[in-house]
């Protein structure tokens, strides 16, 4: 066990402070989100420039050979300045999906598109009725064709292409669909946060290729969403230590009642108990990563343990820091807002912590059970 | 001790639940069911019914056009408001304002205002915070002086509820700088197109406009505009702050918002099943359900005790406190019942004030899933304003225990 | 509606707060644990000669003629000092059982026993698999006798006569038993606040009378358990109100870092929350005791709601009272661990939080569907 | 950053959970089920066979009969004892004087009085708390005067564990009433065989005895029992409550309790199913055993980390607050899910200590039972002792967030 970054990973954290300093600013992300999209081209060709596209993913998939800490690195970089673009459905989602794949000529080149930023594509997986959990899919396959509806599909509105998991008599299969195709309509709406999403709607809609054959989708898709987790997990980490950050700054230098906020007692322990939940919430993450090479039910103990710890503690720090900020904290044109609404957003994404507990409350076991890992422990 | 409640006052909310139905315009009604603030037109309108019969100001003295009813009636009057999802009414005239002005605004002053308020016709802002003295009123530096028989007044006023709407605004000025802080500050009422007025919206996180800040800058207000005596501004402003002693608890408020979640949750897909039946989220409903059900029975006792009575106090100390958590709570769960959807943001399809008016939003069809995650966010103010939870626990220590 | 005690009643609430000055003070109680009975004759005597036996009991019941407020007096004194006597189950849980039952000669003299102190009737309902749910009863009636285990029979070792409530294949009926007969052996043990209670088996254990034929029975247990229940939450109200008041009283003389207890914010906090927690107790307490009236799934809709809040207001009350106390509210020599052990049973006892929670959420209904009644609301 | 255990920390833990296997005597470890403090019967024994191991304290330095495995391995070593159910050995003794004496003791110190920790033979307590003194230590008041080659104890200790077991007790006293409050304490190791040392037992709520007061009356202690250097005493207990700071998390208990209350749920009827399949009961358990595993998980980052590691730090600070809430959290679970017998008082029947010897038990035939609700008592004092959650709150603000 290490829990310090090597040097090229504090080499990769930094070139993420870069950017996000130069390109993140609170201004600069306030014209994004007027711009509309979401999505600025320019900042995406830097993420392939920069490598981070592929980050994460292993050299005999196409990336560069780093793994999840990496994509770790990147996506707390990006919880910190509330990225927008959606890096984690494609550069973890969609990538660690296909990655699960076996090695396929088309396999590879998709990665390869994503790797260079060329291929914007985007896992359309959940479903309204799934509310998070990842076998719930009614979407159907026949025929070459698919029918149903895929909800809150971040990116889906400027996708290049769209991993679809459907079901057929034999299981979920995955299966490559070009969202301009017939048959595929957007309802496209942006999140609290100003992410930009899309419920899709396949009607009849035709398969350019099948990834996954009937009965194998739902392994590769679930490790797909296992990355996705944790690089969901790390951006709440990202956002929460910047909003304990910006709250002390702010309580510090507020005066009320003829003193600065920062020496009220009250609100020092609910600041302390703010970072006690992001450090849990941080602790728990290293253990999801570790968990990520763990067998099936173990894997999925361990990210449904994660998910839970950090979306009570996002709701809790988010709307913490709102409260610890007063009125000026309710505002648009104060950070702390949209670092709320993110927190809000990354709580309920994927199931927030009463899916979460379920999972792990049917997949009981000692502590000391099965491996002698921490990870397992 | 008797707590059943009389079968006059079931009456009485029989014959006002027939008012509202037969006489809430069904278009308002259905707007009224998604979760935005009014807008101005639906308010003006139903003010105009409720005028006409009487009904604008029930918690004003009959004298003034309000009526002689009980507290118990005055709220199951405002609960079954809620519960038809009638238009919440202009709050800074009515139940702030109001009380100032018929106990201490002289005859002139209440023949020309009372009137418009009941009408619908003027509305009305607060203006009390400024930057720099959020809960700590006294510290206020918007200054009025006099010049002949006006007053100039120059400042800044902030989180100035519905100052886009607002027709007229009472203030707190700090008339006198000589005098201790809390001496020195009056009452002013000020027209809010008196020149040098200027306004200036703050959008808040739910993308939506309510709140302002208002600019002063030499503004001439006549001195007849004063309420009282200079000086005892003060004195009104708390007046006012405690007059109602249970409308901050938004009882009827929340119980508009179980239903609603309880509604969401009966229709929306968990699995293979319906969300409702899924235990962990019954339990939280359920438990919010106690909550409220202990939080009205809290007004109810306050709603009956005398006015300085101990045990009055300590209950109504609460309110607020856990009203506005409530409140909140409410909200969070309304959004977590529409899943995805819940994540989106959902700016006012029908409303005046957009931030980002791109229409984007999901495909909502049932009115009661509309505008549920702006009041989610909205909501997360409910703890802050009117004294923060903070210093509601503070007042509860130190009056109520003597801390 | 009337939340004013009567002159009646305050007579009632001094009498009671007369004798709990008199005869518990804490030495006094003290005194009582260690005699290893939890029940004092001449405290039984007190109760029957001030009426207070019948204080709850409509006059058609043989009571005098109170109702659930009297009840609710005498209990919230009750738990002001922790009285151990056996109160709840005896001139509640037996008598609003009794009470329910179609007038009879048997039943008449059963409750007149109560009364006049002389019959100490305790119900035996409850059973371990039930976790307080009423109308789980494993417990069988045939032939003329009972065969099951009924659990935390409290007063269970003292009692002259026993409502055993036992199904057959037609319902659940009551049956009188002799505690002493053939084939009931009770295993007696004390619970965490000193009250004596039982375990009682029951192999064939003949039946005395027949009290409720089979499937008469639940509704008249279930009104006795509902009488039961608002008078443990007003127990519960007394002894919050206690512990919040010792805790005052500590916290404003104890000084720590020169200064006392009470100065500390973040004690000041926990203390008005506190408060709240109790002030919302006794609001749905008052609830809960309207609710008595309602038909049916109103009446246990309101009782759901009144137990799930009180369970948890005790436990935290309870639990930051011993907080606050630091050390020495750890110890035996200090009432006011006495009293959180009180209120730990009390919000364990027929039914903690969640079972309530899970009774409210199978009973929906909208706040203004049934009735305009506040008590519906 | 790397978060695979190395597989050969794996083989150790194998080979330590074997050994506990082959040695804990079955007696010992069927007690070890029940939820009481052990019998100095029973963890004698068991100390004497880890001894003839070398590992009755692994965390001292080698050269003092403990070892030079890594942080990590301490852990485990920790680990497994808790998941056998092991007795827990005298802390007061390995944990807390042993690092003191290893460090600041001196030669003739350590060879008196290591070995005789190791094996079992002597037992010690800890004397920092006074009356008057909860979470401020710096005012406390038993005086030492020196007295020709011995020092003169008078004074009293409070919250005194397993003192009526102690040979020995290790004290904090004033040997300087001239300097500072804190420059004039001493470190002073006493025999507690001494004339004038009274223990008085302090009963608690769970109605077993583990704290006592005891009482300094003229007590003669040589000077040679004098740890370093007379006034540095402050400076040793420092550095004996900051030595491990990892234990205070508790993680490893807690661990066994989740597992406790997971057995206890899988026997416990409700209604026609069991506790462990109702939704509401897993849930709580599903939230308890992931907040283990972060707290777990922040263990391990404290024992990765470098001493005077910021992040470290942060993360150690958290410890002792969420490790005692969910200890106690853990207690209340294990008696929620014996439902009915979980409000019964469970003195231990075969403890030497009873406040009530009335054998007033319900009939528990499951070891995993036996006295769950006398733990869940007796852990109310988790988030008391060790400074109480609010000094830990504090700390946090002050030490970590700079507040």
């Amino acid at each position: 066990m290490d829990f310090n970054l090597s040097g090229e990973q504090q080499a990769l954290a930094d070139s993420v402070a870069r950017f996000t300093a130069r390109d993140y600013s609170f201004e600069a992300r306030r014209r994004l989100i007027e711009a509309g999209t979401g999505l600025d081209p320019q900042h995406w060709q830097t993420f392939a420039e920069l490598g981070w596209l592929g980050a994460g993913l292993a050299e005999d998939a196409g990336g560069y050979g780093g793994g999840p800490v990496e994509n770790m690195i990147i996506m707390e970089g990006f919880g910190r300045t509330l990225v927008l673009e959606p890096f984690l459905p494609v550069a973890l989602f969609a990538a660690q999906t296909l990655a699960a794949l076996p090695a396929s000529a088309l396999r590879d080149e998709l990665l390869t598109g994503i790797v260079a930023g060329d291929a914007l594509i985007v896992p359309a997986h959940g479903e309204l009725a799934a509310r998070g959990a990842p076998d719930h899919v009614e979407t159907t396959f026949a025929n070459g064709r698919i029918t149903g509806t895929k909800s809150l599909v971040i990116g889906g509105h400027a996708a290049t292409q769209l991993i679809v998991s459907a079901r057929s008599t034999e299981g979920i299969g995955l299966y490559l669909v070009d969202p301009a195709a017939d048959g595929v309509s957007a309802r496209r709406y942006r999140l609290l946060d100003n992410q930009h999403a899309a419920d899709l709607q396949f009607d009849e809609a035709p398969v350019l290729e099948t990834l996954a054959h009937p009965g194998e989708g739902l392994a590769a898709i679930s490790t797909g969403l296992a990355h996705t987790l944790t690089g969901l997990c790390s951006e709440a980490v990202g956002a929460m230590d910047t909003a304990i950050r910006m709250t002390r700054d702010y309580i510090t230098t507020r005066r009320q009642f003829g003193t600065t906020l920062s020496t009220f007692q009250a609100l020092q322990h609910r600041m302390a108990d703010m970072l006690v939940e992001m450090e849990l919430s941080r602790s728990i993450l290293y253990q999801g990563i570790a968990a990520l090479d763990q067998p099936g039910a173990s894997r999925d103990r361990g990210l449904a343990a994660m998910k839970a710890i950090v979306s009570s503690a996002a709701l809790f720090v988010g709307r913490s820091a709102v409260q610890l900020h007063g009125g000026i904290g309710m505002t648009e044109e104060l950070a702390i807002g949209h670092t709320y609404r993110r927190l809000f957003v990354i709580a309920g994404q994927f199931g927030g912590e009463s899916l979460h507990l379920k999972t792990l409350a049917g997949l009981p076991r000692s502590f000391w059970q099965e491996t002698t890992s921490p990870a397992a422990c | 001790m008797n707590f059943d409640i009389a079968p006059e006052d079931e009456a009485f909310r029989a014959e006002v639940r027939a008012f509202i139905t037969a006489h809430l315009p069904p278009d308002i009604a259905r707007r009224g069911q998604h979760d935005y603030h009014s807008a101005r037109e639906d308010v003006q309108r139903w003010m105009r019914i409720l005028n006409a019969k009487g009904w604008s100001a029930p918690h004003w003295p009959a004298r003034f056009g309000g009526t002689d009813w009980s507290p118990l009636r005055k709220y199951i009057f405002q609960d079954e408001l809620r519960r038809a999802r009638a238009p919440v009414l202009d709050r800074c005239a009515l139940d702030l304002l109001g009380p100032v002005l018929c106990t201490f605004g002289s005859p002139q002053q209440q023949a020309r205002f009372l009137p418009p308020i009941l009408n619908g016709d003027e509305w009305w802002c607060q203006g009390f915070s400024e930057p720099g003295s959020g809960s700590d009123l006294a510290s206020l530096r918007t200054r009025a002086d006099l010049d002949g028989d006006h007053y100039i007044v120059n400042g800044q006023k902030i989180w100035t509820s519905e100052a886009h709407y607002a027709d007229w605004i009472f203030a707190l000025v700090r008339t006198d700088q000589t005098v201790k802080p809390q001496a020195g500050i009056s009452f002013l009422l000020i027209d809010m197109k008196s020149p040098g007025i200027v306004r200036r919206p703050i959008w808040s996180i739910d993308e939506g406009l309510t709140l302002n800040e208002v600019f002063f800058d030499n503004v001439r207000v006549p001195a007849e505009n004063l309420i009282g005596e200079p000086g005892s501004g003060w004195g009104y402003a708390k007046f006012l702050l405690t007059h109602e002693r249970t409308t901050s608890a938004v009882v009827s408020h929340t119980k508009r918002d179980v239903d609603q979640v309880r509604h969401l949750a009966a229709h929306a897909r968990a699995g293979d099943g319906l969300l409702i039946d899924e235990p962990a989220f019954a339990a939280k409903l359920a438990r919010l359900e106690a909550e409220v059900i202990a939080l009205e029975w809290s007004v109810m006792r306050v709603l009956h005790a005398a006015e300085h009575d101990a045990a009055g106090n300590a209950v109504a100390s609460l309110l607020k406190l856990r009203g506005s958590e409530l409140s909140e709570r409410a909200a969070l769960l309304a959004a977590e019942a529409l899943g995805d959807h819940g994540l989106a943001a959902m700016p006012d399809p029908e409303g005046h004030h957009i931030l980002h008016g791109d229409g984007l939003s999901p495909g909502l069809t049932d009115d009661e899933a509309i505008g549920v995650t702006a009041k989610a966010m909205f909501r997360r103010a409910t703890t802050i304003y009117g004294g923060a939870s903070e210093i509601q626990r503070t007042l509860i220590a130190k009056s109520i225990l003597g801390l």
